[in-house]
């Protein structure tokens, strides 16, 4: 961070009234700095075990053209939530409502996908015991997993909610913010499909 | 008070107590008492600062020359403190504001000019001791020891000395080297980390599971003789890295030899032990072959000579080196060491008999949760033994020197 | 000044629901003031414990089981439970006021940060009543930590510390919002006080340092009940992964507790020295630099551990240059002294007490810095006695400078000078008898975390002093106690600004009112409520400026003030709940063979406090 | 200090820039097929990771029409992170 973008910041106009979005953002801004670290962490533990297989299986288990599949649903559900938010932005409530709800059946079948591929691996003699290669992988994976869970939650509620007009920028939960978090995740599952899937081939 | 120090630091003489003494500003009290009770108070057997061998030696010259430094840096500026505290204080008839400065550049500049170029300087010095320090000892006079760090003692093995028939001598929490040789340790641990040290020789290493780490230990020519309070050329050590219930109770002696003796210590331990054959010592051995071989090992020889090593050979396999993973500490020799239970206590058959009887009311253990299937092991259990076998046992393990 | 407080139309709300359910930022800064000093008081007991048991050689006071439960808890509890909270107690009373702001970005959320904290806190020490508190040390070094699966006292430490960083990190993110959007009209980053950067930077700090011990606490915990082997050697895994995951945090952490305490002292010291801040912006970059620095260094703790020669000397580098710095702050905290008229009342001279007492501390970090020498510090009461010299001396006594110096303005009434002056003294002389020794303890070889040591080698009488110093100490803060309920009956009134203040707090009524600022202030220079009173003669010396009555605010205020336009967040349980179903669902992950229903359950509350949060209104009325 | 918001990418734009990323996810999965480009498969692996983090992060998330804070609070987390884990890496001698 140069120090002029820093002094740069500066207060919000006069008055009684803060940009309640405007601070919104900026904490989820400063909370998605954080997880940087957080998935940081777990892709160095990746990566200083990825060939600490043991006796158990290892990189050999990845089905690449299935991931691929299931990362270009996840790429994109970023574009249908983009275009929710665009949607939102221009109050169209009803176009809105439909983006959204793709978004988080596409975030759905990521899921789905992940459940079937960690399903297979566990068959195939992988699991969270086997060895760190796979202590690692399933935990990388599944903290993915789980973020991108939390975010089809936030979706479906706000689908709801938008049907009884109750979703506006007054409340902590809105479609902006939704966002930031949801192609957030994604892009950490851009990370992962190249550093766990692809260079490991 | 130990031997004095090879020579005067610059920081004065004896030992960190009158160097460090006056380190608290305001502790006008701990500098009288430095003063006052000094002599009483040596800096002890376990000490860095009494170093007794190269690699010790250079890391305490190092140490005299950054404390010398953070002496003078604490005396300036508390000096220019002290003068600013006591010069602009308030005083009764003085009303006047004080001149409000904002800062001085030129200063702040030189302020963090200065320190910076100072310790640049201390950096040279820092990294090549790093070097030094951590190099491997290498040369056909090296002696190599393989060190197993395990909850709550220490296994040392020596792979190149072999009996005839091949055995390595092994030993355990009483470590001879040879004075004036430079003796490599290759450390690793079966279950938490440790750390090895023996201040007077060098600093601490940790023992990691799953790696091998490697220590220097040099003692002077001289050392086999000083008496540093438990015997000519003892050196007490202890682990440093907590590792858990007995952390305190992981102790160890370095026993610097001349290399003749060390040669003749090395010889007799390579000697298996005699089967005895009658008395109470032989009703002793049958408890131990029964009951105490489940976890410890000796090397023993009966009547005709033949050779029998007692207890299950296990071993530890960490890059590719053969680490000996023993449950308890190898016993051939053990009426020969000085110590028991990890050098806490000294070898008596008072406290071996209180050993045996329970183990865990003289050294905090946890042997209830021992798990000899799964390889864990947390100290040694009371086997409900009546004193009767105990003292039989005493008896046959004091003989066996 | 005081004239405007009557008239605003918020009831002061009494009463113990008004604390459960407050949103106030400085009714949450007492409640963790409060809060931290009991936890200070439990960690102080533990400590004397400790001591009495290291008095003298084969102590028998404690067991060795007991006393590796009790430094583990001394540890955990003065750095997670006393120090962070104390800081936080700080920032949340004085961040808003001194940025001229009327609350926190996140008001809820702060709500959320405090009983997240004050639950987890509780949690860990519930664990004495459920066989046994933490025991391997608050590092919790694997594979130590990972291997007495036989009792769930390192899950209580793996699950409360992980709560706490939940709390820690939203705190963290409301501190930075603030900064960033909630800043009075004016008040540009190079206005705004020393206390608050400092705060900004240990923000940071936290944000990115502590997800990289919750995946390592995760990691340990999935080993331990779930059959991962993150750090199984048997299995391949190095166990030195935790140490770089754990002191990533561990190291920033230190500035975390300390730079806030430095904060302070660069508020006090200016004030009684009747002079600005010397070097105002280098006291502010080397401050920024300390952090950022800070986390180029964390391997300073692992020099013993084999990470090979060329990484031990490239950390060593950075730690030397990370004293530059620091360097820095103390010089021009001496530089605002001299040519001042020093008032020694009692938060100067915990403020002095401060820079003496950390300046050891700094020298004998800086040996640490070499190397081979802290191949024979490393993990003895040396480095006890230095991070104690950082963090009680240091740290402390900062915090302790804090308590005086803004006391009237939290309450209204002084705290006793001559009390405040017998503290100060005993509490120097008690630190230094506890503390001075240890250096000479380790250095003659006695290692930390030994609940005992034999005779023989040299330990007895620096212990002796040692254990004399902590209760010294101890008895230090009976005065403290005394001072401190003595002065809410009986303390002199304060009035608004008894210390003839810098900052935007003092422009308040002592204490202030709920909304803080009747009118927004508006900021013209550094100190700015400072120049509202005085001005510069020729020759540069501060002069009265002509009483205007009222001051900054008065002076400063925009057409149409309405009170009733002052819209405050309404109170709200949902953080409390939110949090409560947090630490439920704790419990549950501890107790896993029967506590799925605890998970269930705390899952199922934490979700309804979260949406019922999320969904109500933040201001009653204001649904717009 | 500008507030950009005004200049918002209209959903062409989104589009499109969906339609790239799909373009490099492909050749990403076809070039880690393809022996020829082994030697530099790592490195373009990266390069084309990080591009598409990149577009992602600019466009869906407005970073690049959005307050510079925000650009700033969101790169001291990414490139505080990469060169951290890479020396945490090279201590264990794993890169």
């Amino acid at each position: 961070m140069t120090t002029d973008t820093v002094l740069d910041a500066l207060p919000p106009e006069h008055g009684e009234e803060h940009d309640v979005h405007h601070i919104r953002k900026t904490a989820m801004w400063v909370f998605l700095g954080s997880e940087c670290i957080f998935f940081g962490s777990m892709i160095s533990t990746f990566l200083l075990y990825r060939t600490t297989t043991g006796d158990g299986p290892g990189a050999e288990l990845f089905n690449v053209p299935f991931t691929s599949a299931s990362s270009f649903v996840l790429l994109m559900s970023s574009l249908t939530m983009v275009l929710a938010h665009h949607a939102f932005e221009r109050h169209d409530t009803r176009q809105g409502r439909v983006w959204l709800s793709a978004t988080a059946l596409l975030g759905a079948t990521f899921l789905a996908g992940q459940i079937f591929e960690f399903t297979e691996f566990v068959h195939s003699g992988l699991t969270l015991s086997t060895s760190p290669f796979g202590s690692s992988f399933y935990m990388l994976t599944g903290f993915h997993g789980a973020h991108v869970a939390i975010g089809v939650m936030m979706l479906t509620a706000m689908a709801i909610l938008s049907t009884s007009g109750r979703l506006h920028h007054g409340r902590g939960l809105n479609v902006e913010l939704v966002g930031l978090y949801w192609h957030f995740v994604d892009i950490v599952w851009i990370v992962i499909f190249t550093v766990v899937y692809l260079l490991q081939v | 008070m130990p031997p004095e120090r090879r020579e005067p630091g610059p920081g004065g003489i004896g030992g960190g107590r009158s160097r460090l003494g006056g380190t608290g500003r305001r502790a006008a009290l701990i500098t009288a008492a430095v003063a006052v009770l000094g002599a009483c108070s040596g800096s002890g057997p376990q000490s860095a600062l009494t170093p007794e061998g190269p690699i010790a030696r250079q890391i305490d010259d190092l140490w005299d020359l950054v404390f010398v430094l953070a002496v003078i840096v604490f005396v300036l500026v508390m000096a220019v403190f002290a003068v600013s505290i006591f010069r602009f204080r308030e005083r009764k008839h003085d009303t006047r504001e004080p001149r409000q400065i904002h800062g001085n550049t030129p200063l702040e500049i030189s302020w963090t000019v200065l320190p910076a170029v100072l310790l640049a300087v201390l950096a040279v010095p820092t990294v090549r001791g790093i070097f030094e320090v951590r190099a491997a000892a290498e040369g056909p006079d090296v002696i190599q020891v393989n060190v197993t760090g395990h909850q709550w003692w220490w296994e040392f093995e020596f792979p190149d000395m072999v009996s005839d028939d091949g055995r390595t001598l092994v030993t355990a929490n009483e470590l001879h080297i040879p004075a004036g040789v430079k003796v490599q340790l290759n450390m690793t641990s079966r279950d938490v980390i440790h750390s090895f040290w023996v201040p007077p020789l060098n600093g601490k290493r940790d023992v990691v599971p799953g790696r091998i780490s490697q220590l220097v230990l040099e003692a002077d020519a001289e050392v086999a003789d000083k008496d540093f309070g438990f015997g000519p050329g003892i050196i007490p050590g202890q682990c440093a890295e907590f590792c858990g219930l007995a952390h305190a109770d992981m102790r160890l002696r370095v026993f610097v030899q001349s290399p003749a003796d060390f040669e003749a210590w090395a010889a007799a331990q390579l000697e298996p032990v005699p089967i005895p054959t009658e008395g109470a010592a032989a009703a002793g051995y049958e408890t131990f072959n029964s009951t105490c071989t489940t976890c410890h090992r000796a090397v023993v020889a009966d009547a005709d000579g033949a050779v029998t090593t007692l207890g299950a050979e296990r071993t530890l396999e960490v890059d590719g080196v053969t680490f000996l993973d023993q449950f308890g500490p190898d016993l051939t020799h053990f009426g020969g060491r000085s110590t028991l239970g990890a050098a806490i206590l000294e070898n008596s058959e008072e406290h071996l008999a209180d050993w045996i009887d329970n183990p865990s009311d003289l050294k905090p253990m946890a042997p209830l949760r021992n798990d000899l299937e799964a390889g864990k092991v947390l100290g040694m259990p009371s086997y409900g033994i009546d004193a009767e076998q105990i003292a039989q046992l005493v008896e046959m393990l004091e003989a066996w020197q | 000044m005081t004239a405007v407080a009557q008239s605003v139309d918020h009831d002061p709300k009494t009463g113990l629901w008004s604390w459960i359910t407050t949103v106030d930022h400085k009714r949450i800064g007492l409640l963790y003031a409060v809060t931290a000093f009991a936890f200070f008081l439990i960690a102080g007991i533990e400590a004397l414990l400790i001591r009495a048991q290291l008095a003298g050689p084969d102590g028998t006071v404690l067991s060795a089981e007991a006393y590796n439960q009790l430094f583990t808890m001394h540890g955990l509890t003065m750095v997670f439970l006393v120090v962070m909270p104390i800081a936080s107690a700080f920032i949340n009373y004085l961040l808003p006021l001194m940025l001229g702001a009327r609350d926190v970005a996140f008001p809820r959320l702060n709500a959320f940060s405090y009983w997240l904290f004050l639950f987890a806190g509780l949690m860990i020490y519930s664990s004495f009543l459920f066989g046994g508190a933490p025991d391997g040390a608050w590092v919790g070094y694997s594979p130590l930590a990972g291997q007495l699966t036989e009792t769930v006292r390192m899950d209580f430490w793996a699950v409360g510390l992980q709560l706490l960083g939940v709390a820690s990190i939203a705190s963290s993110v409301n501190f930075i919002a603030t900064v960033f959007t909630m800043r009075a009209p004016g008040m540009t980053m190079l206005r705004m006080p020393v206390f608050v950067w400092m705060a900004l930077v240990i923000a940071f700090l936290l944000l990115f340092s502590l997800p990289a011990v919750g995946i390592g606490l995760f990691q340990l915990f999935l080993d331990r009940n779930f059959g991962a082997v993150f750090y199984e050697a048997a299995a391949g895994a190095d166990p030195l992964l935790w140490q770089h995951l754990f002191w990533i945090f561990g190291h920033p952490e230190v500035y975390v507790l300390v730079l806030p305490a430095m904060g302070i002292v660069s508020e006090i010291l200016p004030v009684f020295s009747r002079k600005p801040l010397f070097g105002y912006e280098f006291v502010v970059f080397s401050g920024a630099a300390i952090g950022f620095i800070g986390f180029g260094v964390w391997s300073h703790h692992m020099f013993t551990s084999g990470m090979g020669p060329v990484a031990e000397a490239g950390f060593a580098v950075s730690t030397m240059i990370i004293a530059v710095p620091t360097g820095v702050k103390i010089f021009n905290w001496i530089g605002t002294t001299w040519g001042g008229r020093l008032r020694m009342a009692t938060p100067m001279l915990f403020s002095l007490g401060f820079i003496a007492q950390f300046v050891i501390g700094g020298l004998s970090g800086v040996t640490h810095a070499i190397v081979p020498t802290d191949y024979q510090q490393h993990d003895t009461y040396y480095v006890v006695a230095h991070f104690h010299y950082v963090l009680f001396g240091g740290a402390i006594f900062g915090y302790v400078a804090g308590v005086y110096y803004w006391f009237p303005k939290w309450t209204g009434r002084m705290l006793d000078e001559r009390l405040g002056k017998i503290h100060f003294w005993l509490m120097v002389l008690g630190f230094n008898l506890t503390f001075a020794p240890m250096h000479i303890l380790g250095l003659n070889g006695m290692p930390r975390r030994t609940y005992r040591y034999p005779e023989g080698l040299g330990y007895e009488f620096w212990n002796g002093m040692a254990t004399i110093g902590a209760f010294i100490i101890a008895l230090s803060f009976v005065f403290f106690i005394i001072n401190l309920v003595r002065a809410r009956r009986h303390g002199g009134v304060a009035g608004d600004d008894p210390w003839d203040g810098r900052t935007l707090e003092w422009a308040t009524p002592s204490p202030p009112p709920e909304h803080n600022f009747d009118e927004v202030p508006l900021v013209r220079s550094l100190d700015d409520f400072w120049h509202t009173k005085y001005a510069e003669d020729e020759e540069g010396r501060a002069v009265r400026v002509p009483a205007v009555t009222g001051a900054a605010t008065d002076a400063d205020t925009e057409a149409g003030d309405d009170h009733e336009a002052i819209h405050m967040p309404s109170p709200s349980y949902y953080p409390a709940l939110a949090s409560l179903g947090l630490v439920v669902f704790g419990y549950g992950m501890i107790y896993l063979n029967w506590g799925w229903i605890a998970v269930g359950v705390g899952a199922i509350v934490a979700l309804w406090g979260l949406f019922g949060w999320s969904l109500e209104p933040v201001t009653k009325g204001d649904d717009h | 200090m500008t507030l950009a918001a005004t200049t918002h990418p209209t959903p062409r734009l989104y589009w499109m820039i969906a339609l790239i990323l799909a373009v490099v996810t492909a050749a990403e999965v076809g070039a880690s097929y393809v022996d020829a480009v082994e030697p530099v498969l790592v490195p373009l692996l990266l390069v084309l990771g990080a591009v598409k983090f990149g577009i992602v992060v600019a466009f869906f998330m407005h970073l690049k029409f959005d307050r510079p804070l925000f650009r700033s609070l969101f790169l001291v987390g990414v490139f505080g992170a990469i060169p951290l884990f890479v020396v945490v890496l090279l201590t264990f001698g794993a890169l």
